[in-house]
């Protein structure tokens, strides 16, 4: 009587498995797993540690803390990063110094490994958490890091 | 002379007239099928299902029925034109035909024939002809193994659904639809007929699931593996048949389970004393509708839980264990009608 | 006229056709070319290289801390365990003792991304034999384990967490309740894939007594992972050539001997539940100390040949590097397991049904940038 | 810790393995070089006959071969296998050379070991070596038409390969 007794083992084994989805219809309000994302905006908060975009502190004064010593371009792998430097005399100490001219950064060909802000030894560089990064031109991914007219904070040496 | 010239007319107008409004009903009912469809999966699936466009998303399908109508035609260059345009209606005219023998209520039914029963078994085998032109015709391999799938299968799962509901025949000994009901005026055939009637009913859903090539027996379009089966080569307006045909089976398919064993348009039997059906008997709209989107709502169940059959497991299903147990259950039946055994409210 | 067949000109051809690589049981960009006769699967003969970066290239040009990220984007959903591969061989090359806590740490995180990787495939593999729920009830569970992730590592999927010589960070101090309550959680649901998936009766007669892979076989053709578990091969590089802190924790190789579809599942299923007794063997004695140790900025290996092995979720990933004392090395080989389960696929799925091949196929469970790499 | 522990038991098999291999009679050349496993070097002649002797010895028993990696050293091309036994548990490596950069041929071992199709083919995309007796020796990953060998090491391609 296996014939009958499999009949019967099926169909049970099949109304377990409704009774699963079952239960997860009934709940469905409380357990819905997706996000209404453009809606969200406002309380999406990403953590602390992700990494979105490289970007640049500056102080209220304009000043970054990058000494231009090209850590970071040597670190990264894909070429992401860029930095045209000149050496130029600091109003402090009156030596000529490196210094940054533009920090130049390639979003589009950065694959957020991490290891430019773990090389940097000054902190200038940090991971903005922000997270919509397309855009309609892929020139607009080609960011320069330190803000116009910007200066190196007095008294970071590398 | 003028006056049977008008009569002519008036028919041909009245027809007209019922096949608009059916049309018309039938499009929309559709349209609600599918975003019904969504909103049950989402349910399923811990998703929210659509809700953008219109409150909770209703107008959701109106707007993918927009887009598709407005969709390029696009075909394979070695197609056979004229079989491939010709399946897509098809489907969809046999599926819509077989809508005018259902009543809805006492009064509400296009087209009350005495074969009622063999007339639907009939119309919702003819669709297969569709599914094997379209797959045939459109010359893309996977749309020929999913349409020999096809024929496969509908042929096999007939010949259930076909005798299952022989079985309730055995029952009201008419095949036409109203009279069905009529006799479940003494409790519906489902009690009445018990344990060969549940038999029969939990065949018929099997085998109903499968004649409309939903899944678990989605062997048609198996999108795992066939991508998209029988219609992988139709788009636009064209795919939307189908799509739609689908849908409306399953509404067939339902729909006459909830007549011949659900008792149809007819109230729960507790509630035949409060007499809401004598004073407002448009409420059998209601409970036909109710009853059947019950069953539409089990196949949907089905189809979001259970991982599909492979083609041969489809066939094994059918020959040796439906069919046997099918003709075992008329026998049964029989008896029962015969000893009297019958359960009468 | 002449109706007889056998007399007719008529020519019997055999039906070729391509799955993929754009197909929905093909997971990314395998194509395979299929030669059927009906719906038996006469031949599979698959065609690589669709999405193959030459990772392997690109290391000999990078320095040792570059090429871990690289390794991330081989078997994404075992990517820690991949850094991991990179840096125990860089580690051990440079003789280099990493402190208990990254050890314990790297483990915790290996086995949550092995979880993590296995509730994927059991998602897919359901949606392969036709059950659409499924899925979303994999990704429930691993959006778990991906938010962890997020918090400590800083991505979701590509970590970089490691680095040779340690980890990037220590871990967020949220890290070890999050993973409790995902201990918690997921001892629920093991049950309930049980429930939903492996006792229905229609996928217990889809995957019993299909694609079978004798033991010989799966040695001979090189298999790895669940898929030689399957067949009855001991082969858990956790067991036989433990690395990190895998020796202080007690756990049972899953192992079955039918061969079949069914056993390759059941290993996996069997695997997670080990996967967890790991996790919560570990999770309370985290040793306290350094998340690193200070390497050069130019690591140097010294000249020779380094070879390590570790078990992702879907085999032995093996690491060689042959090093001339650079600071890039001469040559690094990827020995990817799914390469190798992929070469078996022919084997076990000739005979079949199309349908038997999508399932077979799903239990190899198969990512194809680390068989592209 | 696992390094030294793996070290340790390798280094005491690694000799045992050579006392074994060397009374075989064939032409070898043992070696470690920083490696935790015992090298061989084997010339391609007897390279075949090797290989079956190491599957079917029931001392050495090598019965899985997980790792192919071609090689070019530059001067030479070559091929080295990892072998695994599954029941002794030990690990020993095997090194083909030729000079031939024109037209590199090995004997195949996929007779031996089926999985060495797969991993021969890829060495054949990437490396052009060619190996006899292989049932289906096709490109793998690369197009038909591609020309060179990418992981050689004279392998140049001006706009696609962006050399630091």
């Amino acid at each position: 009587m296996s014939y009958f007794g499999d009949i019967y083992k099926g169909i049970k084994t099949l109304l377990t498995g409704m009774s699963v989805t079952g239960k997860v219809f009934l709940n469905n309000k409380n357990n819905s797993i997706t996000q209404q994302y453009p809606d969200n905006r406002e309380t999406l908060k990403m953590f602390n540690r992700f990494r979105g975009e490289v970007v640049m502190p500056h102080n209220e004064k304009n000043e970054h803390t990058c000494t231009g010593c090209q850590k970071c371009e040597i670190a990264c792998p894909n070429g992401s990063i860029e930095i045209i430097w000149d050496r130029q005399i600091d109003p402090e100490s009156g030596k000529k110094k490196k210094m940054i001219d533009q920090h130049i950064y390639h979003l589009g060909m950065c694959t957020m490994c991490g290891l430019c802000i773990e090389a940097c030894p000054t902190d200038a560089i940090l991971w903005a958490q922000n997270y919509e990064n397309s855009v309609y031109d892929r020139s607009a991914l080609t960011k320069v890091l330190n803000q116009p007219g910007s200066k190196i904070m007095p008294g970071v040496e590398d | 002379m003028i006056l049977s010239i008008n009569i002519v007319e008036n028919n041909m107008l009245n027809m007209l007239l019922i096949a608009a409004i059916y049309l018309g009903i039938f499009s929309v009912a559709g349209l609600f099928l599918v975003l019904l469809e969504r909103k049950v999966a989402a349910w399923f699936q811990l998703r929210l299902g659509p809700n953008r466009v219109g409150p909770w998303g209703l107008l959701q399908t109106m707007a993918d029925a927009l887009k598709l109508v407005s969709k390029e035609l696009t075909g394979t260059v070695k197609a056979d034109k004229f079989l491939y345009n010709l399946a897509p209606y098809f489907v969809i005219i046999s599926s819509l035909m077989a809508l005018a023998v259902f009543p809805f209520t006492q009064e509400f039914q296009a087209f009350d024939i005495n074969i009622g029963i063999f007339f639907l078994i009939a119309i919702s085998s003819i669709g297969v002809i569709g599914i094997l032109l379209g797959g045939w015709a459109s010359n893309n391999k996977f749309a020929l193994i999913g349409a020999m799938r096809s024929g496969v299968q509908t042929i096999s799962y007939e010949l259930s659904v076909g005798l299952s509901l022989v079985t309730m025949v055995l029952l009201t000994g008419t095949l036409q639809l109203s009279e069905i009901i009529e006799v479940q005026k003494n409790g519906w055939l489902i009690v009445q007929g018990h344990i060969p009637a549940i038999i029969a009913f939990m065949i018929y859903m099997i085998a109903g699931t499968a004649e409309t090539n939903r899944a678990p027996f989605d062997m048609v379009e198996a999108e795992s593996e066939l991508g998209a089966g029988f219609h992988t080569e139709y788009s636009g307006m064209k795919f939307a048949y189908f799509f739609l045909a689908e849908f409306i089976n399953m509404f067939i398919i339902a729909a006459i389970a909830a007549t011949v064993f659900f008792g149809g348009w007819l109230e729960p039997a507790w509630l035949t004393p409060l007499g809401i059906a004598e004073v407002f008997p448009a409420i059998g709209v209601f409970w036909f509708l109710g009853k059947t989107f019950a069953l539409v709502f089990l196949m949907m169940w089905f189809r979001w839980t259970f991982p599909r059959l492979r083609v041969d497991q489809l066939l094994t299903l059918e020959w040796k264990y439906l069919l046997p147990l099918n003709l075992l259950n008329i026998v049964l039946m029989a008896l029962i009608v015969w000893l009297g055994l019958t359960i009468q409210i | 006229m002449d109706t007889n067949i056998a007399n007719s000109n008529l020519k019997s051809e055999d039906y070729f056709i391509n799955m993929g690589p754009q197909h929905p049981a093909t997971h990314g960009v395998l194509r395979l070319l299929l030669t059927i006769d009906g719906e038996i699967i006469k031949k599979v003969e698959p065609d690589l290289g669709y999405i193959h970066r030459s990772i392997e290239k690109m290391c000999e040009r990078d320095s040792y801390q570059q090429i871990v990220h690289l390794t991330d984007r081989m078997d994404y959903l075992s990517s820690h365990i991949n850094n991991e591969a990179v840096c125990l061989t860089v580690e051990n090359a440079l003789q280099l003792e990493v402190p208990e806590r990254v050890k314990v740490i790297r483990t915790i995180i290996g086995e949550l991304t092995r979880i993590a990787s296995h509730c994927l495939w059991w998602g897919v593999m359901g949606m392969d034999v036709g059950a659409l729920t499924t899925y979303f009830y994999g990704f429930r569970d691993r959006e778990m384990i991906n938010d962890i992730f997020e918090e400590t590592c800083g991505a979701r999927l590509t970590m970089n967490y490691n680095i040779p010589g340690g980890l990037m960070f220590d871990i967020h101090p949220n890290f070890v309740k999050r993973t409790k309550d995902f201990v918690a959680h997921f001892k629920t649901k093991i049950p309930e894939y049980d429930k939903l998936l492996t006792g229905n009766v229609i996928f217990q007669k889809r995957m019993k007594g299909v694609g079978i892979l004798s033991k010989e076989d799966a040695i001979s053709f090189g298999a790895s992972g669940p898929v030689a578990r399957g067949s009855g091969y001991s082969c858990d590089v956790r067991k036989y050539h433990s690395y990190s802190a895998l020796d202080k924790v007690t756990f049972n190789e899953a192992l079955k001997t039918e061969g079949d579809s069914l056993a390759r599942y059941e290993v996996r299923i069997q695997e997670m539940w080990e996967s967890l007794s790991i996790i919560e063997q570990l999770i309370d004695n985290i040793p306290e100390g350094e998340h690193k140790v200070a390497t050069n900025a130019v690591i140097k290996l010294p000249k020779g040949e380094f070879y390590q092995k570790v078990e992702t979720a879907r085999g032995e990933l093996g690491v060689f590097i042959n090093s001339t004392g650079t600071k890039n090395p001469y040559r690094l080989k990827f020995r990817s397991p799914g390469f190798s389960n992929l070469s078996l696929l022919n084997h076990i799925a000739v005979g079949g049904k199309i349908g038997d091949l999508v399932a077979s196929m799903a239990t190899l469970d198969l990512v194809i940038p680390d068989i592209d790499r | 810790m696992d390094l030294m522990k793996v070290n340790k038991r390798a280094v005491m098999t690694n000799e045992a393995l050579q006392n074994l291999i060397s009374s075989w009679n064939f032409e070898l050349e043992f070696t470690e070089e920083g490696s935790q496993f015992l090298n061989i070097s084997v010339k391609p002649e007897s390279f075949h006959q090797l290989m079956s002797q190491l599957k079917s010895n029931n001392e050495t028993y090598f019965d899985y071969l997980f790792c192919v990696t071609g090689m070019d050293w530059g001067k030479e091309l070559g091929v080295i296998y990892h072998l695994e036994s599954t029941k002794h548990r030990h690990i020993i490596v095997i090194k083909i050379k030729t000079d031939d950069r024109e037209n590199p041929t090995f004997d195949t071992v996929s007779d031996i070991w089926k999985t060495a199709d797969f991993h021969e083919r890829e060495v054949f995309d990437f490396f052009g070596i060619k190996f006899n007796n292989h049932p289906n020796l096709k490109r793998l990953f690369l197009t038909d038409e591609w020309e060179g060998f990418p992981l050689r090491k004279d392998y140049v391609d001006e706009i696609n390969m962006v050399i630091k």
